[in-house]
């Protein structure tokens, strides 16, 4: 059962891969997307140091929904969805691994690269440990309440709206903690309040998350 | 007591019935094959044998116990190949198998598989790459990776030259020697030896619209 | 275009090239190394100080002769790429994604050595003014270029679609030639290349013009072998696979 | 339409939106992207509540240094206007009277404008020391510091 | 011909609402990724009023780079871009059209929103004015630019990361020059030369963009 | 002269040469059926008789002229159906066809080449909820729109049911004895009177990979 979880996460790490739409993707954007504040806001030290941590999490964000809508849609138009219904394996761990594989072609490379890209915006040694740390555990929220979101849109006449309507609300409370994470810590306050909440939403959406895309995958194969 | 048997089955789809009040068995080592024009139910009564659709009525049981029972157990036995290849474009024709047979295998090695259906020159290359054909042959040779029992095809013929669809009756006919079930679906020719189910025959009228 | 001059595109052009190449190479290696040599004599010992930078001005002759190549090479790219696209010339395709990774080098070079020349002079490391990001967005260019010639299993379609992106690129050679008199930046309006005498004294013009020529002579001996590479290996695969469907 | 004249017509589209999309470019770009604005400009603009940069050179004898403290005051002027600026910090090598500079601050209370940041702005002359020195003497000097 | 262009800009907005995928997914994208800004950042108006225009024009710029990897991907895997090729329309026109519905479906409505967003930054009336005019005159060409790069990139092994990589790159001037038009008017200085760089940019990409975007479709057609 | 001509065609597919030397010609009324092994390119020379793949080698004539002189002029006398439907998922079957004739019509009105392969009832379904055969129908259907004098078809049958085939031979005759021309592939039986090119006979050994 292990060895099938991990050929399944193991097989779409290397189709995103592959396809590079993922996991380079997010990196790219990153980069560019650093560059793209500077040149559109200008070049203002004090004012990029502030406004750093709100842009990195607003391109976690981003980088997470960009890949979403693919996260099920290629296995769900070539037949591949409803071959893993048919598997021994439960459709919930399935969302796990695709969760976990999305994770670490968007969420991880986002929080590798952040402190990077916190340098580029002169974000400081205390802001950056915060902000990877919130990182690091918001991430992965992002991914697995993200799912839910694939699932439930796979072939709705309105597929994106839903996934707009239904997943951008829930992700608020992950953003919020972590930018407050970020901003405590460039305070020189504890960021472990904020940490702490955003670990309670990570293990609440581990509980749910994939017993919801499990059923909205079973009911989009019909 | 039937290997699989089905009783007053009735599909229903995107709301509409497709048909209703359908009935068959086979033995171990039996075929189905089922005829009718497009849009009959082929496709849905497969995917409904397959527990991806469950019925609108009816029942389909395996051994005498109801597959609903145990839908893992039922996936374990199946091998279902559908008019959608399920093949990752981005991934070898090799690579695909094998992905297959990690997550499920126990049957053939993946280049047996692919060996039997003529894929062996072919293995490495991207499935994007691949005529309509050599693709149809990948998806069947999905059905060699895992023991199942009962397979489930929907048109194996469709696309497939000559020779590729003699190796998979030749690979049909060797599964039913072994006590496996067989139902596909087919508008030409299937040279299987096999019962004949015309699907326009439970045909409903005017598939009502309500669910209840 | 009838099949047999095809065929003599095809098949002519290469072996001549290759055989042009094999003359010239050698010259321009030799060229490469002494002008090199001079050049960094020159500048490095022979040329005085500036008035106002001092020693700090032996950057330029680095500088400068890479941030002309990154110029060049790209207007070269896009050139073959025309010729390529237009006449369907594969040697012209060879030719531009040869260039490619040179001129990557050299808009890395160029940019680097700004950033070391910035801090002193300057007093930062980057600003984002219109000369340093347009070369910048030169650099993603280039980087894109080869991106896109790598990402198809086909090779003929990588190069057409790195020859369409090369053209469409090429807007922005002259926005960061004239970007210094376009806009207010903080890099220096052209010093040599300009309608009027140069504004830098002969002493050390020399030296900058004998490094630009010997960067002319790397690129050209460079670019020389790797097309060679590029299609001796095409030949290899071509009689490779003809032997194996003789057997 | 044939396919030739479709071509001709096509082409001459294009080339008329290429050339009137380039006069345009051309036409309205020197006052567009500014790294910085000069002191004329700023002063004529409604006083922004943020961070700008200004250029323009240092005016001869304007830089004074407190005593003991890091911080300096010069004025930067664009020939017409000149600004009155307040900096403490590390002032870059080629910062002198005369030469280009790029500051960045806010405009302070006073019209004083308080920098957070001094880039000095370099010209296109390159030459060795003697020559500066002998073109100096000659009065044939164009530097900046005329 | 007209009639038939019509068909083909009518087709593509009426696919483009009906999965919805594109036009409302990419506003709300827009709106969150725009709103998330105070958020993080705090209720600093100064601050806020500063950043406004660039970060709209970044997420802009980001939504238009989101719906663009599917322009032409459905099309091109359902054959039906094949069709379009051998129909009299020339594939310059194709194109045009494509874009038109792209910028239909995102560009105007992030114009249409975008006076909305700047009022909670606090931009104020002028740099309003200044920036729904940029974004006017600017979206059309991230439309344009963006064609050729999902041309170029149909069927490559990486396409999401070289659109990235191709397209971000080729939107920085009109990134450049939006920014500027609001900076200006918030200044009180004149929006005029801005806009009409703007205004000559997108004529040299209404020349330029769909010529390139059709060479790369024919190649992709192989 | 015929009508159409092929003279030592040769064609590459992702860089590897799939047959060379392959010649035809079609008079007015004439059908020619592509037959081989999956994989031996009888896809590859539709594309490339329909103008969306260069030849690697050879000239393709209609009516004497080289047809790559004038691509548009070809595009207009050509019905294509490739392997792929061309089918926009989120439109009804008649949006689908509807939109195609606004792009290049002159022939049947879409409801009348709809109820030609027997799809009026469904007209206004979205595509995504027809079953396999009813999309290529729907794909085939589009043929009619247009007054094309030649119809390039990848497959007709695959899929279809016996009436569809039938209504699709009937309505290839009928464009043929009025002066059409037809090349299409198929693996089994098409009950059109018709020439048969075997693409075997033409195989490239090993494609090699040079493009010089
Ligand atoms: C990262 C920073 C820099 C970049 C990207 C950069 C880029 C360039 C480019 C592209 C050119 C060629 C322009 C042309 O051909 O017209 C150039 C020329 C030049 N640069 Fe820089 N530069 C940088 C920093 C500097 C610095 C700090 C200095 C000196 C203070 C400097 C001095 C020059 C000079 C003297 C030229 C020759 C101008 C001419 O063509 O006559 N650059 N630079
Ligand atoms: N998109 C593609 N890119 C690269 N190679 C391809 C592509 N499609 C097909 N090929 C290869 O080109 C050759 C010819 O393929 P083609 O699709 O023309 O065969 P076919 O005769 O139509 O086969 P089938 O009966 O399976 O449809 C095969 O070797 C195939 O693997
Ligand atoms: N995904 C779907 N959603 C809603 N309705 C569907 C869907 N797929 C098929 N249908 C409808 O259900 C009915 C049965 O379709 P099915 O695919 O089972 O037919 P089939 O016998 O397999 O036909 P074919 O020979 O064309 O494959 C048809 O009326 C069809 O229009
Ligand atoms: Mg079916
Ligand atoms: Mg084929």
């Amino acid at each position: 059962m292990v060895a099938a979880w991990l050929a399944i996460a193991r097989r779409d790490v290397t189709l995103a891969l592959r396809r590079g739409a993922d996991a380079i993707l997010v990196l790219a954007f990153f980069v560019f997307a650093s560059v793209l504040f500077p040149l559109a806001i200008g070049p203002y030290p004090a004012i990029l140091r502030q406004i750093g941590p709100g842009v990195i999490w607003a391109m976690a964000l981003l980088a997470a929904l960009l890949s979403l809508d693919r996260l099920f849609q290629s296995d769900y138009e070539n037949g591949t969805l409803d071959l893993l219904a048919l598997t021994p394996m439960p459709v919930e761990l399935v969302v796990l691994a695709k969760a976990a594989s999305h994770w670490l072609t968007t969420g991880l490379p986002v929080t590798v690269i952040a402190p990077l890209i916190g340098l580029m915006f002169e974000v400081d040694g205390k802001g950056l440990a915060g902000l990877t740390a919130a990182l690091g555990i918001g991430t992965p929220i992002l991914s697995l309440v993200g799912s839910v979101g694939a699932a439930l849109t796979l072939g709705a006449r309105r597929g994106g709206v839903l996934l707009a309507l239904l997943v951008l609300p829930l992700f608020v409370p992950a953003l919020i903690f972590g930018a407050a994470a970020a901003e405590a810590a460039s305070f020189g306050l504890s960021i472990v309040p904020a940490l702490s909440v955003l670990a309670g939403l990570l293990l609440v959406s581990l509980a749910l998350a994939p017993w919801a895309a499990a059923a909205a995958l079973r009911q989009a194969l019909d | 007591m039937s290997q699989l048997a089905v009783s007053d089955l009735g599909c229903r789809r995107g709301g509409r019935l497709v048909f209703s009040g359908l009935r068959f068995s086979l033995e171990p080592g039996e075929a189905l094959v089922l005829r009718g024009p497009n849009g009959s139910g082929k496709s849905t009564l497969l995917r409904c044998l397959a527990g991806l659709l469950p019925p609108a009525s009816g029942k389909i049981a395996w051994q005498g116990n109801a597959v609903a029972d145990d839908p893992d157990a039922h996936g374990r036995r199946l091998g279902y190949v559908g008019h959608q290849d399920g093949v990752s474009h981005d991934l070898s024709a090799a690579e695909n198998l094998r992905f297959w047979a990690a997550l499920d295998g126990g049957g053939w090695p993946p280049s047996d598989a692919l060996a039997a259906f003529g894929l062996a020159e072919i293995a490495d290359r991207p499935a994007r790459e691949l005529s309509q054909g050599q693709r149809r042959r990948l998806a069947l040779a999905r059905l060699l990776l895992t023991p199942a029992s009962l397979w489930l095809v929907d048109e194996p013929m469709a696309g497939l030259d000559e020779a590729a669809a003699d190796a998979f009756c030749a690979l049909a006919s060797r599964h039913m020697e072994a006590g496996g079930c067989l139902v596909a679906s087919a508008h030409g020719e299937l040279a299987i030896a096999a019962a004949q189910l015309s699907l326009a025959d439970y045909a409903v009228a005017d598939g009502s619209d309500a669910p209840w | 275009m009838s099949a047999s001059m095809s065929a003599f595109h095809r098949l002519a052009n290469p072996t001549r090239f290759l055989r042009l190449a094999d003359a010239l190479l050698p010259w321009s290696a030799g060229l490469t190394v002494a002008l090199l040599a001079l050049g960094l004599y020159l500048g490095l010992v022979a040329a005085p100080p500036d008035y106002l930078q001092g020693d700090t001005v032996r950057i330029m002759y680095v500088h400068v002769p890479a941030a002309w190549m990154a110029l060049f090479v790209y207007t070269t790219i896009a050139a073959a790429s025309a010729v390529a696209l237009v006449w369907r010339h594969a040697l012209a395709d060879v030719i531009a994604q040869a260039a490619s990774p040179l001129g990557a080098g050299f808009t890395v070079v160029a940019l680097a050595t700004g950033s070391l020349w910035g801090k002193p002079m300057w007093g930062t490391w980057w600003v984002w003014d219109a000369r340093l990001t347009s070369v910048l967005i030169l650099l993603f260019l280039y980087l894109g270029h080869m991106a896109l010639a790598h990402a198809f299993d086909d090779r003929a379609r990588g190069a057409r679609a790195a020859a369409i992106l090369a053209l469409v690129g090429f807007v922005n050679v002259p926005i960061i030639k004239f970007s210094v008199d376009w806009w207010s930046t903080l890099h220096q309006p052209a010093s040599v290349s300009r309608l009027d005498a140069p504004a830098i004294d002969p002493l050390m013009l020399w030296p900058l013009l004998c490094m630009a020529l010997a960067f002319m002579g790397y690129f050209v001996s460079v670019l020389l072998v790797r097309v060679k590479a590029e299609l001796l290996e095409a030949r290899l695969r071509t009689v490779r696979y003809r032997d194996a469907g003789a057997r | 339409m044939t396919r030739k004249r479709r071509r001709l017509v096509a082409l001459g589209v294009g080339l008329t939106l290429l050339a009137a999309g380039a006069a345009l470019v051309l036409n309205a770009l020197r006052d567009t992207l500014v790294f910085f604005y000069s002191p004329t400009e700023l002063t004529a603009a409604a006083p922004p509540n943020r961070p700008v940069r200004i250029g323009g050179l240092v005016e001869e004898g304007s830089l004074a240094r407190d005593a003991g403290q890091a911080t300096v005051r010069f004025r930067v002027t664009d020939l017409t206007t000149a600004m009155p600026v307040e900096f403490t910090g590390v002032l870059p090598d080629l910062f002198a009277e005369g030469q280009g500079v790029v500051v960045q601050g806010m405009l302070g209370a006073g019209g004083v404008f308080v920098a957070s940041e001094v880039l000095a702005k370099h010209d296109e002359t390159y030459m060795p020391a003697e020559v500066a020195e002998a073109l100096k003497k000659s009065g044939r000097w164009r530097g900046t510091d005329e």
